[in-house]
């Protein structure tokens, strides 16, 4: 036996000890990291679920055209304002006759949901013969009956509801009047005041249109800086102190972009407050130095000889870097996106200086209507007093992630066909 | 025409404009005896003809829609009897909305005067001629540029050169445009900061230890003198991206260590992914997250060893924050180490070293300008992050470096004072700028520092 | 480029409340649902004093009245015509996890736990800084845990207010304090506004869901908020008597709570009838069945004007009365 | 090393011949392949013993049931057309094959008792034991001195810095290298021409000094002055260790081996005293090889 | 292709005298360099002719005062020891050295008219004239095929895909590597092994069949029947081209090319007829080193 192997085998044991312990570390950072997710996903799942139903009640109401003080049902203007609260105010009372004196009536009626009405509102513009007749229907509940329902017994007692309204609902959930009914309006309404009516498919939209903004602009504006800044600006001190200013760019706290965005894009070019293209515009800014810098860290990693096979062929300087140098660069590159993006889809500051902040109860129709985006209505519910906030919160949270998870597969797969070891 | 649909009608003339350049320069190379005789190949012939369809297009549109609303508007003013003219630019503004609400149809035609109903049936005609115009001005052009672009075509042509130097030129202008957004930035903190040092003495705020925000907002509201000192912001800063960086970078560096050198294919296809979730996480979620689970458990466990623990805490937000950039070390890591050649491995390993050497050794060097990247991408953010700072280490403005202190960083401050109930001229919104100024120069210098770290021992491989 | 909605700005404070009053405006009528943005009373102010145009909201929120500073930048940039609306009132409230200990403080037991400077516990008219750790050094009937007060950061509105009404009023019930205030406004202020720095008072955002949860979590703690969170939030938190009376819709109403404050809209009359619906949404939201005393408002935790201030404030607000600056102080 | 100055490397007789052996598909079909190696290919108590060992790329196999034994300070060398699998083989004996994915080994390989493909087996002190200089030259990123330090530094082969600059200095000298760069030891190894990077990757290799050596076509791109300095290492070498070097020039082969293998499309066609391959090859393509023509 | 056979390459003919030779830089200070190079490094009407080039590595000279031209249709071999500057000027020839940032060349060099380092010079058209074939095989990690199609494809030397397979086949053939890869044209060119992937570049350059070949030993990781093949293919070459090949194997220099230059620590030294050179070398140091001493 060698020196070298007695030397080998007497050091060999404490290096794959160290070997051990390294690959454990990397095991343990993985886990930890995973972990995290499933804490967070769980937190927010557990809060969030709840929020995917909501409580209906089931009762008997009658289109009397007195209470709803129409004359003629063809006319559009009278169904829209007709009183259809009164409808179900007398339906309520009906149903409870015990119910006395205003504070009492005042509790009975807001067993249910304002939006209630609204419904019967498109029933019988649907179906103008229901007027005068009596039908059975689920009516939405308030957002207070809603909580009660779907805490448990003995959270029940820290209600806000008032003993009549508990002995009320209990009566009719005796009487299988109350069930849970998949929640609807999440996914088609625009904000609201009344969280049982509040939905967040204005929020998807708003962040749609503002990724698709961000994305379009951001990405062949970082790949494209990136490229120049690697390969065809002159290497000198000039282009270190780029390169610093750029790595210096994702510093900037995302306010000051924000800032900027207000100072430059609504003040000096007049864009709209509120808007997704602004919106879009601002996180590119943002986003850019995450993509420029991890774009260039990517081109860096191509081996030169690579560079310079082709060049030997004779290839020009952008050939050589549109052939070879970006695909082999591009998984590098969608990092930098996906984790840009992801951060972009996440973000709430810069946008409270460009009004994005915003109540917008209309889902937008495109880059340039008034809108909000998901974090912020995520941001927005979180300060709201009502408890049923807090799952919808959850429930926005869940659609954010869904969002991203989804934005994030399609850049994944394709990261995944572009890599390759050489 | 609708802009939007004038668009894509332009996109498929680009189209066709690329067609045409394309067959015309198969037609000239057919009698030379092939695309070799042609200086180009086909594909720049037809970049070039499309290009000469679409810049000169987009320009006119472009041009033409940033003035073609003044124009109208003017010309819907001018129409106006002289006793109704508006009286400044603020008041035309206003009556051109009305017009153009009367015209939409968005307030009716009975509530305003008839000069301004007369004047929204104007504003729709003119609206009308106008898109007309538009669309045929766009397509001439675009028809004449192709055209141009078309006839030029000859076997000597350098249209590759020419289509690079276009492509060039994009790519410059991209890097300018984060050359810009510096200046920009350093733009829109510097003047204010000015104002702010003309209040405040620099000195003060750069070496003062106590920052004091019950400064007076309003005049009326408290009359003590304002503490600028910024110290305190700047150590809280520098803890809590400390915490957190001593989270992401190990953490994420493993990670990205263990998913390209160890992990089989199907493992790093899910957690490199997974851990990229991390960074999309709103802000609000950690934030919470950090408040109401890691801050309680941190009091209970300093309590159960009978520290003293403040309910917030820069351990918390540390700690959270950590684990929101551990992608940006992660991810881009990554990347580089799965880029350095296979060579430089099988020569590691064939001296018989183990691979967590080879890693330590070969690996790391050679991918430390990617790693250094995403470090300082996971750092920017850790000093950008605001609100799980807010929710989960206070406001308070300690100077300390105990982790289980209550502190703020100088990035919470500059949005609290941005967004908070402000005075245009105090020197409380205008210290925002300034500390907005010094963490510009701050970072910078760090980044600096990290470029000379870099080019000092990065191993330029192949 | 046209704008046909309402662009409304301001207060984090009011927002809850201008929001349900847009929603069901924009449902009941032809025109679109106004645009609310959450920017703070004085972010909402600025935008709204930059000038008239599109560009500019219409109205603003305002969780306090608009500044004398405030009203000349407005018309320096030619916002002329403002009509102010007072909405009615928030209560600001002091209240801890329902787990923990009901509290009963007066004003002078909250100057004295909370504020910067406090007269010397050994007597004499002299000032120190604060040196009560527990509640009971503070007052003995009050429990024997450590202060710790989660609140809003001095950059919002209800943390002005709780100065000025809980805190100063504590203040003030010290003769020799209030004495000061004739000779030296300013000095008085600072004593009397200060909130101390040593972790006592915790600086928890401006996020009031998170210290209600922060103090569900931890029994010992004290928070600061508006009224609508306590409202909502029955069952988990608690809210203390402030000087024996307890933070209810009626107390608030009736002014016998001593910190509560009133909450404002501005209305640029330039726009009114440029910008459709301006005219209907003030109408609704002044509607008794909005800012009523049993109007869908109060049911969100706002509480109404007494009944006569309400009709006064009503023709005030449909007829677009102009303030002026001589009304600010 | 009488029969090198036989051979005239490269300079097949004729040369017009290659346009005949264009194909050596072609010729493959007509020739049949012995169902056992020919010669002597085992050796009594070996240093390496490999049988029927297999290799695949995926689906496609690159060698075919080799068997062969390495003798103790024996130098074997292994030649063969391009692409005829003497690289697969040569990295199979330090499972350098392992680091390629699609890379499967079957069969029986042994250092001394030890098989090389026992899931226990500990490859770092394989590879510790034997050494390797590949194909292509591989220097690290680091500068020339880290190069050659790196062996023995995670070996912990040198106890203090001074012992360290010895092998070092002794590698690159063993390497015929010394003298072009013991004035820019700290410059990077990546910047010395093509075959100083060969040359610094042989003083690499030999830092650590392992039991056997494998070297892929070592001398490829040295000129004959450091050959000859190779050639002298490997002389040298062998003195106390074993050496399997791969080369496509038969002289080299026939100057510095005892045992020369002929592969011929992953089979071991005949394995011989050098010697006696060289002069009187027993299988003809051995012979159509050597001679620089086929068949 | 006589004077081919004189030489038993990398032989030398005593082999303990490499010993002797150790440095190279000891006995450059007793060898008295020649002012101009000996020989005769003109012809007329020259292909490209260089003129005092300086090459520089940062501060370091890396070639001194280098004045040679390359006539039309001629193969000129640049031979000496390894580090002596071959590859380096060699990458002059077509601008490689561009791509390596401290490197500095200076002098006259024209290709034809065209002077290679006027700033108005289109480098693409230039390396398209100029090909090269690099020292390390670097394929692109794309398929065989695309590896050969992408030059004649960026340069549109095919019309029709039927044209590019064609040119695919014919430039592997002439390397001599279609039969081996032809049934896995579309699996990757880094998947071959070393030989092949020298081949293989050897095809990716003369798929564009540029002027002026320029190959940096092209043969090193080939056995003697590729070697032939691709020697064959030089001769074909150089009836239409001219080429300039870097090559360690005196015999190979003897049996390819017209005229030899020999380089010796970046200056050249001697320059002639190829006979000349291996027959008759008039300067000591081109003798010794092709005798495989050192004076
Ligand atoms: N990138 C570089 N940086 C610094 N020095 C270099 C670089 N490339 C080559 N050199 C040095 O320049 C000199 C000439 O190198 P060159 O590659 O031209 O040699 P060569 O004649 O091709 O040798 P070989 O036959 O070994 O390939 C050598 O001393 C080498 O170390
Ligand atoms: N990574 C790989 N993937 C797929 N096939 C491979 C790989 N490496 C080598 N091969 C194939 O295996 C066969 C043997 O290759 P090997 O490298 O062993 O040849 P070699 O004898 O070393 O040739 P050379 O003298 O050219 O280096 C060749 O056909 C080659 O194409
Ligand atoms: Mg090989
Ligand atoms: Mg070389
Ligand atoms: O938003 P504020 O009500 O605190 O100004």
């Amino acid at each position: 036996m060698s020196k070298t192997t007695e030397q080998v085998r007497k050091s060999l044991a404490k290096r794959y000890r160290a070997e051990r312990r390294f690959k454990a570390f990397g095991v343990g950072a993985i886990g930890f990291g995973l972990l995290a997710l499933v804490l967070l996903f769980t937190d927010i799942i557990g809060k969030g679920h709840s929020a995917f139903f909501e409580t209906y009640v089931k009762m008997e109401v009658t289109f009397d055209q007195d209470t709803l003080d129409i004359s003629d049902v063809r006319d559009e203007e009278q169904l829209n304002f007709a009183n259809y609260d009164g409808v179900i105010r007398n339906a309520l009372r009906e149903e409870f006759p015990s119910a006395s004196g205003r504070q009492e009536k005042r509790e009975l009626y807001s067993l249910i949901s304002t939006g209630a009405g609204y419904e019967l509102r498109d029933l019988l513009k649907d179906d103008p013969s229901l007027m005068g007749k009596s039908i059975t229907l689920w009516l939405l509940a308030d957002d207070d009956v809603d909580v009660y329902v779907k805490s448990a017994q003995d959270d029940r007692l820290e209600s806000r509801l008032s003993d009549n309204q508990k002995s009320w609902i209990e009566s009719l959930e005796a009487q299988d009047r109350v069930e849970l009914q998949w929640n609807q309006s999440l996914f088609t309404h625009g904000d609201s005041r009344e969280p049982e009516l509040a939905g967040i498919w204005g929020a998807v939209t708003g962040s749609f249109f503002t990724m698709l903004v961000t994305l379009i602009l951001s990405f062949p504006i970082g790949v494209a800086a990136a490229i120049y800044l690697e390969e065809f600006a002159p290497k000198n001190k000039f282009t270190d102190f780029i390169e610093v200013n750029i790595n210096n760019l994702a510093a900037v706290p995302s306010i000051i972009f924000g800032l900027l965005g207000l100072a430059v894009i609504i003040g000096l070019f007049g864009l709209p407050r509120s808007v997704p293209v602004v919106g879009g515009i601002v996180l590119t800014l943002m986003t850019l130095p995450t993509i420029i810098i991890s774009s260039r860290a990517a081109i860096k990693a191509v081996p030169p000889s690579i560079r310079e096979a082709a060049m030997g062929l004779g290839a020009s300087k952008m050939q050589v870097v549109l052939h070879h140098v970006l695909p082999l660069a591009l998984p590098g590159m969608l990092t930098g996106a996906i984790i840009g993006m992801a951060q972009a889809l996440g973000e709430t500051a810069p946008l409270l200086m460009i009004g994005m902040v915003a109540f917008i109860v209309d889902v937008p129709g495109g880059p340039l209507d008034p809108s909000t985006v998901l974090p912020v209505q995520i941001y927005l519910w979180a300060d709201s007093p009502e408890q049923s906030f807090v799952a919808l919160t959850s429930a926005a949270i869940m659609v954010l992630l869904s969002f991203l998870i989804a934005m994030n597969t399609l850049a994944v797969f394709l990261r995944k066909r572009l890599e390759r070891r050489w | 025409m609708q802009t939007g649909n004038l668009l894509l009608l332009l996109v498929v003339m680009i189209a066709g404009a690329y067609y045409m350049g394309h067959r015309r320069s198969f037609a000239l190379a057919r009698p030379l005896g092939g695309i070799r005789h042609l200086h180009s190949l086909p594909f720049y012939y037809a970049m070039r003809t499309a290009i000469w369809c679409a810049i000169p297009a987009l320009v006119v549109l472009g041009v033409w829609l940033a003035f073609d609303d003044t124009l109208i508007r003017n010309m819907v003013m001018g129409s106006l009897p002289a006793a109704s003219q508006p009286v400044d630019g603020s008041a035309a503004n206003l009556m051109l909305n009305q017009i153009s609400n009367v015209a939409s149809g968005a307030l009716s035609p009975a509530s305003v005067s008839p000069e301004i109903a007369a004047a929204a049936e104007k504003l729709n005609s003119l609206r009308q001629l106008n898109t007309m115009a538009i669309t045929v001005v766009v397509i001439v052009v675009a028809m004449l540029g192709t055209a141009w672009g078309w006839v030029k075509i000859s076997p000597q042509m350098r249209a590759r050169q020419q289509v690079e130097k276009v492509l060039q030129t994009l790519f410059m202008l991209s890097a300018t445009i984060a050359i810009l957004t510096t200046v920009g930035i350093l733009m829109s903190v510097l003047f204010e900061s000015i104002r702010f040092f003309g209040k405040v003495p620099a000195t003060d705020f750069l070496f003062g230890l106590h920052w004091s925000p019950q400064t007076a907002l309003r005049a009326d509201q408290v009359a003590s003198e304002g503490a600028f000192g910024a110290i305190p912001l700047f150590v809280g800063t520098l803890l809590i991206s400390a915490i957190a960086l001593l989270v992401a970078v190990p953490v994420g560096l493993m990670s990205a260590i263990y998913l390209a050198e160890y992990a089989p294919a199907r493992v790093r296809a899910f957690a490199k992914p997974a851990l990229e979730v991390l960074a999309g996480v709103p802000t609000v979620v950690y934030g919470f997250f950090a408040a109401l689970t890691v801050a309680p458990v941190i009091r209970q466990i300093g309590e159960s060893i009978g520290l003293d623990v403040a309910s917030e805490s820069a351990l918390a937000a540390g700690l959270v924050m950590g684990v929101m950039i551990i992608p940006f070390v992660s991810s881009l890591a990554d990347d580089v180490i799965t880029a350095v050649p296979q060579a430089l491995r099988d020569a590691s390993l064939g001296l018989g070293a183990t691979r967590s050497e080879t890693i330590k050794k070969v690996i790391f060097p050679a991918a430390l300008p990617g790693i250094m990247g995403g470090i300082l991408l996971a750092a920017s953010r850790a000093i950008g992050e605001t609100m799980i700072v807010v929710m989960a280490a206070g406001l308070a403005a300690n100077l300390t470096a105990n982790p289980l202190d209550a502190v703020t960083t100088v990035t919470v401050q500059i949005v609290t004072l941005l967004t908070g109930d402000q005075e245009f001229d105090s020197a409380k919104t205008l210290a925002a700028f300034a500390l907005g100024l010094m963490l510009f120069i701050t970072t910078l210098l760090l980044n600096v520092i990290a470029l000379h770290i870099v080019k000092k021992y990065r191993e330029q491989y192949d | 480029d046209t704008r046909d909605y309402i662009s409304i700005v301001g207060s984090s404070t009011v927002y809850p409340f201008a929001t349900t009053v847009a929603e069901r405006f924009g449902r009941s009528s032809s025109n679109p649902t106004p645009k609310i943005e959450s920017t703070g009373s004085g972010g909402g102010m600025k935008l709204f004093c930059a000038g008239v145009g599109t560009q500019h909201p219409d109205v603003t929120n305002a969780s306090r009245r608009m500044k004398k500073s405030e009203f000349a930048q407005c018309q320096e940039n030619g916002v002329k015509d403002i009509t102010e609306v007072v909405i009615g009132y928030d209560g600001i409230v002091f209240a801890n996890s329902s787990k923990g200990k009901h509290m009963d403080v007066t004003l002078r037991d909250l100057f004295l736990a909370l504020a910067k400077e406090v007269p010397d516990p050994k007597g004499g008219e002299k000032l120190v800084a604060n040196p009560y750790k527990t509640w009971k050094e503070v007052n003995p009937a009050l429990p024997n845990t450590k202060i710790e007060v989660l609140g809003p950061p001095p950059t919002s509105g209800t943390r002005d207010a709780f100065n000025e009404l809980a805190i100063e009023g504590g203040c003030k019930t010290f003769p020799w304090l209030k004495a000061i205030k004739g000779e030296d406004k300013s000095k008085y202020k600072a004593i009397c506004r200060s909130i101390r720095e040593d972790g006592a008072y915790v600086e928890a955002g401006e996020n009031d869901n998170l210290i209600v949860q922060k103090l569900e979590k931890n029994p010992n703690a004290f928070g600061v908020f508006g009224f609508s969170f306590l409202d909502q939030n029955r069952g988990k938190v608690q809210g203390a008597k402030v000087g024996g009376v307890a933070p209810t819709f009626d107390s608030i109403a009736s002014g016998d709570y001593p910190v509560s404050r009133s909450l404002y809209f501005y209305v640029k009359k330039a726009h009114v009838g440029v910008v459709p619906g301006i005219e209907g949404y003030v109408k609704e939201f002044t509607s008794e069945k909005a800012w009523g005393g049993e109007g869908y408002l109060a049911e969100k935790g706002m509480i109404p004007l007494a009944d006569d201030l309400r009709g006064d404030m009503q023709k005030q607000a449909r007829g677009l009365v102009s303030m002026t600056d001589a009304e600010l102080h | 090393m009488d029969t090198a100055e036989k051979f005239d490397d490269k300079a097949p007789g004729n040369m017009k011949l290659a346009d005949q052996i264009e194909g050596e598909q072609a010729m493959d079909e007509t020739i049949r392949y012995p169902d056992q190696t020919v010669g002597t290919p085992y050796v009594d108590n070996p240093k390496m013993r490999m049988r029927d060992v297999e290799v695949f790329y995926g689906e496609k196999q690159a060698i075919h049931g080799v068997s062969l034994d390495i003798g103790k300070n024996e130098v074997v060398a292994l030649i063969g057309p391009s692409g005829c699998g003497k690289s697969t083989f040569l990295r199979c004996l330090n499972r350098m094959n392992d680091t390629i994915d699609i890379c499967q080994v079957k069969g029986n390989l042994h250092l001394e008792d030890q098989d090389l493909y026992d899931p226990k087996l500990d490859v770092v002190e394989l590879r510790a034991r034997v050494g390797m200089v590949f194909q292509k030259p591989n220097p690290f990123p680091k500068s020339i001195y880290d190069n050659v330090a790196y062996g023995p530094r995670i070996h912990g082969l040198a106890n203090k810095k001074y012992d360290l600059d010895e092998i070092v200095e002794t590698s690159l000298q063993k390497a015929g290298l010394w003298n072009e760069v013991k004035d820019r030891l700290h410059s990077p190894g990546t910047g010395l021409s093509g075959g100083q990077q060969q040359r610094l990757c042989i003083a690499r290799t030999i830092a650590v000094s392992p039991e056997v050596v494998l070297m892929d076509e070592p001398c490829s791109a040295l000129d004959p002055i450091a050959t000859a300095k190779i050639e002298e290492l490997i002389a040298e070498l062998s003195e106390s260790y074993t050496i399997a070097i791969v080369t496509h020039s038969m002289q080299q082969a026939a100057r510095v081996s005892n045992r020369t293998a002929y592969f011929h499309l992953g089979r071991l066609v005949e394995m011989n005293d050098t010697d006696t391959v060289f002069t009187k090859p027993e299988h003809d393509l051995t012979e159509a090889y050597i001679t620089g023509r086929f068949g």
